[in-house]
């Protein structure tokens, strides 16, 4: 399989702290690539490093054979790349409908006719049709998770980076959030996905990245880099000396 | 609820009717009235597509009130140019000035957006009081070779008011508008869904430009004389503001609530001089503490009451 | 070359004085992110203040200070634990709007008391000056302004380096939560801050009274000052404060020098501009 | 049942919005004792000891210090009061020296007098910053930044100590070296909660721990009766 986004030696830091410290990995095309790593391990930062809300120290990104390590954000998206945020930002004011609509229109560059067919499917497949107009800001919890899947869907992406996208969910809840990422792969997405609950990611990845510190740990086989002893060392502390 | 939904173009109509034949059957209090009420909820509207919008916090917009006024004057005066022509023209030249401000200023965000707009106007403000092309700090008297009669100007006036609610009516529920409202929600979010904020941005900096030189031009032909201290104040602003925040910040109806309110408390308190001016700094404190969305923006917040919805459903 | 050691002589010693008209506005935006639109019109209270004084008790304008720098402490301290505090938040514009309509109360406030007409807080020193050589002459009141505004500078500094509420204050605006969490009452904090910044004005005030004349509406022409101070000079910085004054009051008064005296203000907007525009975070300013 | 309860959380519940970060959640922790609450990220760990220092307010229940009712306290009120939390990410203030670091820790009343002798207490418990007195703290490296973090939480003489993730990103040596001026502040009998990523290390120390998972408690106990799998189970949520 092609790689459809290749990252080489990124580096991003804040002040004195190394968030990303010459970090390369690559995403296989349709595949679901896990990122695990533990707190201030620099997850969420590689997102943003990705979509462009941060700009990178070094290094490069390139997606589908394009360098786009110095695009705006919203190049970045039209391009291809959806994301979600660990704590779901919905554009509050406005209604699950025009959230949808911001990225069908600005995102995909769909006309406004266009872009409302499509969205009738998004809002059926996360089961939101009932709920169209109303405002973002006041949705409880699962709504507002997977309002960030939809309005990532919205966009028309070829990739999507999911932050955390089960934090906080019931069991049950956790499980209709799982069906909708189940059908975005089935649609060929790919997807990169950041869970802190590995439980319930490691079904559902192909391979497993962990990170620590802003390093490459391990990656590969999900059991094998779970099982691995640098990650089990990062999680529960060295064994004694 | 519903009712007054069913029946809003019938209300609308209504409403446009009547102040369209103001000049039949109101008295010249009213004329003045309605006349200051469109000019300034005119430029209200702008400033709250600014601010409440597109984030812009311009403290600047004198810049092209007095540009557009002077403008206007200038060509009407020197050049004999029809005063209407004159007036657009006057307009289109704010927007020049704008986009060579927005060389400078819109590297800044915020505050300092702000503090650049406000600099640009004071420095126009300077030029202009210190120019023998303008007769200095003494002013201009605008003479038309045939001055238009209070009614005309009452529906240029009119024009304008109906005009820029209507503009911004259509940028809203376009594209752009899409955008803006992302941006106003979330700025970072709305870039990375594919929403061009430098254009748009840029789109409502130059269109605020043009409607408020083109309204600034209405205003001086109505009061016949331009002066750089009264035309470049900051003065301009402060109201912009009032109007706007007591109305309700990024809503549609709330400038045009809030420009009634000021002409209408202006009216009145005209005669206390600048208590005026003191009691509406107060009102804007008191409601900012207390309803900080204004009076409209506190409506719809309890009632979901729009006049014109900008909503997609 | 001659006829210009006048002026940037002038220059120098008025970037004292201008540096004490900002150093408030720095400081509190140093501290709470706040830009505080009325700090103009704060000051030019305190100029009001003063003059009440001068001319109800026939006091020196300096004597005043005792009275109207405490005074204006406590207008500080209530401005913002009443009013600032309550709208502070994630939100730049609340405070700005609320600063703002407290800049127009203020001015028609003063105008309402005390007519537009220009006032200004005489004293003897006003004309008197001491020549050093040459064409040049050193203004002795220009010259106070600016000892005064370095010792300000000098005191505030030394206030924030080594008094509690000093610390407690650049604490607070290096963590918030870090300073709650050593027991500090960071709201309490600000109204603090801002009474402090208020003292400074009110010094600003005096010496802007006796330097010029004042009316109701001069606030907004030392707010663009105090900004052009801060900008140039680096966001909240002390130091850079002073460099700031001075070279903002160098470009006026040189600038002033070849254009004419009617052009002094027009060429201190322009430099600040291009700064703005060059380095919108300031020449000292780290960012 | 000789030791009087230093800290007892009953029935903790918080929301965050509409978002419930903790439920239920009860804890005590005997006077003189180390006690270690772990868990995943987002477990609730931080929220608890937020809650407790009096930085978030408790949708329900109650917190009690020595017997004395604390919730809804800001921390203004609960640091007079003896306890202090070394908050994660260490938030000491960069732009303010090491010296004066210390100086704000002693920042309520009553401390302020005895500000030197603390301040040397505080040297003799970590020399290195003794050494680095007159340095901006943000010219420290990681591991000094922390102590001076733990160092100005002893400034107000607590007698209950939070510290959240006070491991994080440092290298083993130096994690090694803060839990053994940790047990010397524990031997002075202050009492210390300890919230960790580095879960060996912190249930070593502790004499009683609780393990969270999604803002709930799902285990409790001597660290030596738990067993290496359910902590992994809880933590990992198999």
């Amino acid at each position: 399989m092609p790689d459809i986004l290749v990252v080489n030696n990124l580096k991003r830091s804040f002040g004195k702290l190394v968030a990303v410290d010459d970090l390369s990995f690559e995403v296989r095309q349709g595949e679901i690539l896990g990122m695990m790593g533990p707190n201030g391990a620099g997850k969420t930062t590689v997102f943003n490093l990705l979509t462009g809300l941060l700009k990178a120290d070094g290094g490069t990104i390139s997606f589908r054979g394009n360098d786009i390590t110095h695009e705006t954000p919203s190049r970045r998206c039209r391009r291809g790349i959806g994301r979600t945020y660990q704590i779901p930002r919905p554009f509050g004011k406005m209604t699950i409908f025009e959230n949808l609509l911001v990225g069908a229109v600005h995102g995909a560059g769909l006309s406004e006719g266009r872009a409302r067919k499509e969205i009738h499917e998004i809002l059926d497949l996360i089961a939101m049709s009932p709920k169209k107009n109303l405002l973002a800001g006041g949705l409880p919890l699962l709504d507002r998770k997977t309002l960030e899947l939809g309005r990532a869907l919205a966009t028309q992406p070829s990739l999507i980076l999911l932050d955390e996208v089960a934090s906080g969910l019931t069991e049950g809840e956790t499980e209709q959030v799982m069906k909708i990422v189940k059908d975005i792969q089935n649609r060929g997405i790919t997807i990169v996905w950041i869970e802190h609950i590995l439980m319930t990611m490691s079904k559902g990845v192909d391979r497993l990245l962990a990170i620590s510190e802003g390093r490459w740990l391990n990656c590969g086989n999900p059991e094998e880099v779970m099982r691995s002893k640098e990650v089990m060392e990062c999680y529960l502390g060295a064994e004694d000396e | 609820m519903n009712k007054t939904l069913k029946y809003r173009w019938h209300i609308l109509g209504l409403i446009f009717v009547t102040l369209s034949t103001v000049p039949i059957w109101g008295s010249d209090y009213v004329l003045f009235f309605c006349l200051l009420f469109f000019l300034y909820a005119s430029m209200a509207q702008m400033w709250n597509l600014l601010v409440g919008y597109s984030g812009l916090l311009s403290l600047g917009q004198q810049a092209f009130v007095g540009f557009g006024g002077y403008t206007m004057a200038v060509l009407t005066n020197y050049y004999g140019v029809y005063v209407w022509l004159s007036v657009l023209i006057g307009g289109l030249f704010s927007v020049l000035l704008a986009l060579f401000m927005s060389l400078f200023i819109f590297r800044m965000k915020g505050i300092f957006f702000g503090i650049g707009t406000w600099v640009f106007a004071e420095i126009l403000l300077l030029w202009f009081s210190n120019w023998k092309y303008v007769k200095y700090g003494t002013g201009l008297f605008v003479k038309p070779a045939t001055p238009p009669s209070m009614s005309t100007i009452y529906y240029a006036a009119l024009i304008m008011g109906v005009g820029t609610l209507i503009t911004v009516f259509v940028i809203l529920r376009s594209k752009i508008g899409l955008g803006l409202m992302a941006m106003r929600d979330d700025e970072e979010v709305s870039e990375a869904m594919g929403v061009e904020i430098f254009r748009s941005k840029l789109f409502c900096f130059l269109v605020a430009a043009l409607i408020t030189g083109t309204t600034a031009g209405v205003l001086y032909v109505f009061q016949i004389f331009i002066q750089p201290y009264k035309a470049f104040a900051i003065d301009w602003t402060i109201v912009l503001v009032f109007i706007v925040v007591i109305g309700g910040i990024g809503t549609i109806e709330g400038p045009i609530v809030g420009a009634f309110i000021y002409v209408l408390l202006s009216q009145w308190l005209a005669e206390y001089g600048h208590v005026s001016l003191l009691i509406l700094g107060i009102i804007a404190i008191t409601i900012m503490l207390v309803a900080p969305k204004g009076i409209m923006g506190t409506l719809q917040e309890k009632t979901g009451f729009t006049i014109l919805p900008s909503r997609r459903t | 070359m001659e006829d210009l050691l006048q002026p940037m002589l002038n220059g120098l010693l008025l970037g004292g004085l201008y540096a004490v008209i900002a150093i408030g506005m720095t400081t509190m935006f140093g501290i709470v992110k706040l830009v505080n639109l009325a700090h103009g019109d704060l000051m030019i209270l305190g100029s009001y203040l003063s003059l009440v004084l001068v001319s109800w008790l026939g006091f020196n304008p300096f004597w005043t200070l005792l009275a109207v720098v405490p005074v204006m402490f406590f207008v500080g301290f209530f401005v913002q634990g009443f009013l600032l505090n309550r709208v502070l938040g994630k939100e730049m514009e609340p405070p700005l709007l609320v600063a703002f309509g407290l800049s127009i109360i203020l001015q028609n406030l003063l105008l309402l008391i005390f007519t537009p007409d220009a006032r200004s807080l005489m004293t003897d020193l006003s004309i008197k000056t001491i020549p050093l050589g040459g064409s040049v002459n050193l203004p002795v009141l220009y010259f106070v302004d600016f000892l005064i505004g370095c010792a300000v500078i000098l005191v505030l500094h030394l206030f924030f380096k080594n008094t509690y509420i000093g610390r407690a204050i650049r604490a607070a605006s290096d963590d918030e939560i870090g300073a709650r969490l050593m027991g500090i009452n960071t709201k309490n904090i600000y109204a603090y801050a801002m009474g402090i910044a208020m003292m400074t004005a009110a010094v600003a005030g005096v010496l802007v009274g006796m330097t010029f004349t004042f009316y109701p509406h001069t606030g907004p022409q030392y707010l663009i000052i105090a900004f052009g101070v801060m900008i140039i000079g680096g966001l909240g910085s002390m130091k850079g404060c002073l460099v700031g004054g001075i070279i903002l009051a160098e470009a006026q008064l040189i600038g002033a020098q070849f254009a004419g005296p009617g052009y002094q203000l027009l060429i201190g907007y322009l430099v600040l501009l291009i700064v703005l525009g060059v380095r919108p975070q300031g020449i000292f300013g780290k960012v | 049942m000789s030791e009087s309860l230093a800290l007892k959380v009953r029935d903790l519940d918080i929301f965050y919005k509409d978002f419930q970060a903790l439920w239920n959640v009860s804890l005590e922790v005997r006077e003189g004792k180390i006690v270690s609450v772990i868990g995943a990220n987002g477990s609730g760990k931080s929220t608890l000891l937020n809650t407790i220092s009096g930085l978030l307010d408790p949708t329900r229940g109650t917190i009690e210090l020595f017997g004395e009712r604390i919730d809804g306290l800001p921390p203004h009120e609960t640091v007079p009061r003896g306890v202090t939390l070394v908050p994660e990410g260490r938030r000491i203030f960069p732009r303010l020296t090491v010296y004066e670091n210390l100086v704000m820790g002693s920042y309520t009343p009553r401390r302020r007098s005895k500000r030197e002798e603390t301040i040397s207490k505080a040297y003799e418990l970590f020399p290195v910053l003794n050494e680095r007195h007159d340095q901006m703290a943000d010219t420290l490296s990681g591991g000094e930044q922390q102590m001076l973090a733990i160092a100005r939480a002893m400034m107000s003489e607590p007698k209950l100590i939070l510290c959240d993730e006070i491991s994080l990103g440092l290298a083993p040596v130096i994690i090694k070296d803060i839990y053994k001026r940790l047990g010397q502040i524990n031997q002075e009998g202050i009492t210390i909660v300890l919230v960790e990523q580095d879960v060996k290390r912190s249930l070593k120390a502790a004499s009683q721990a609780y393990v969270m998972l999604e803002g709930k408690i799902v285990l409790e106990g001597q660290p030596s009766s738990l067993t290496e799998e359910q902590v992994k189970n809880a933590y990992f949520g198999i």
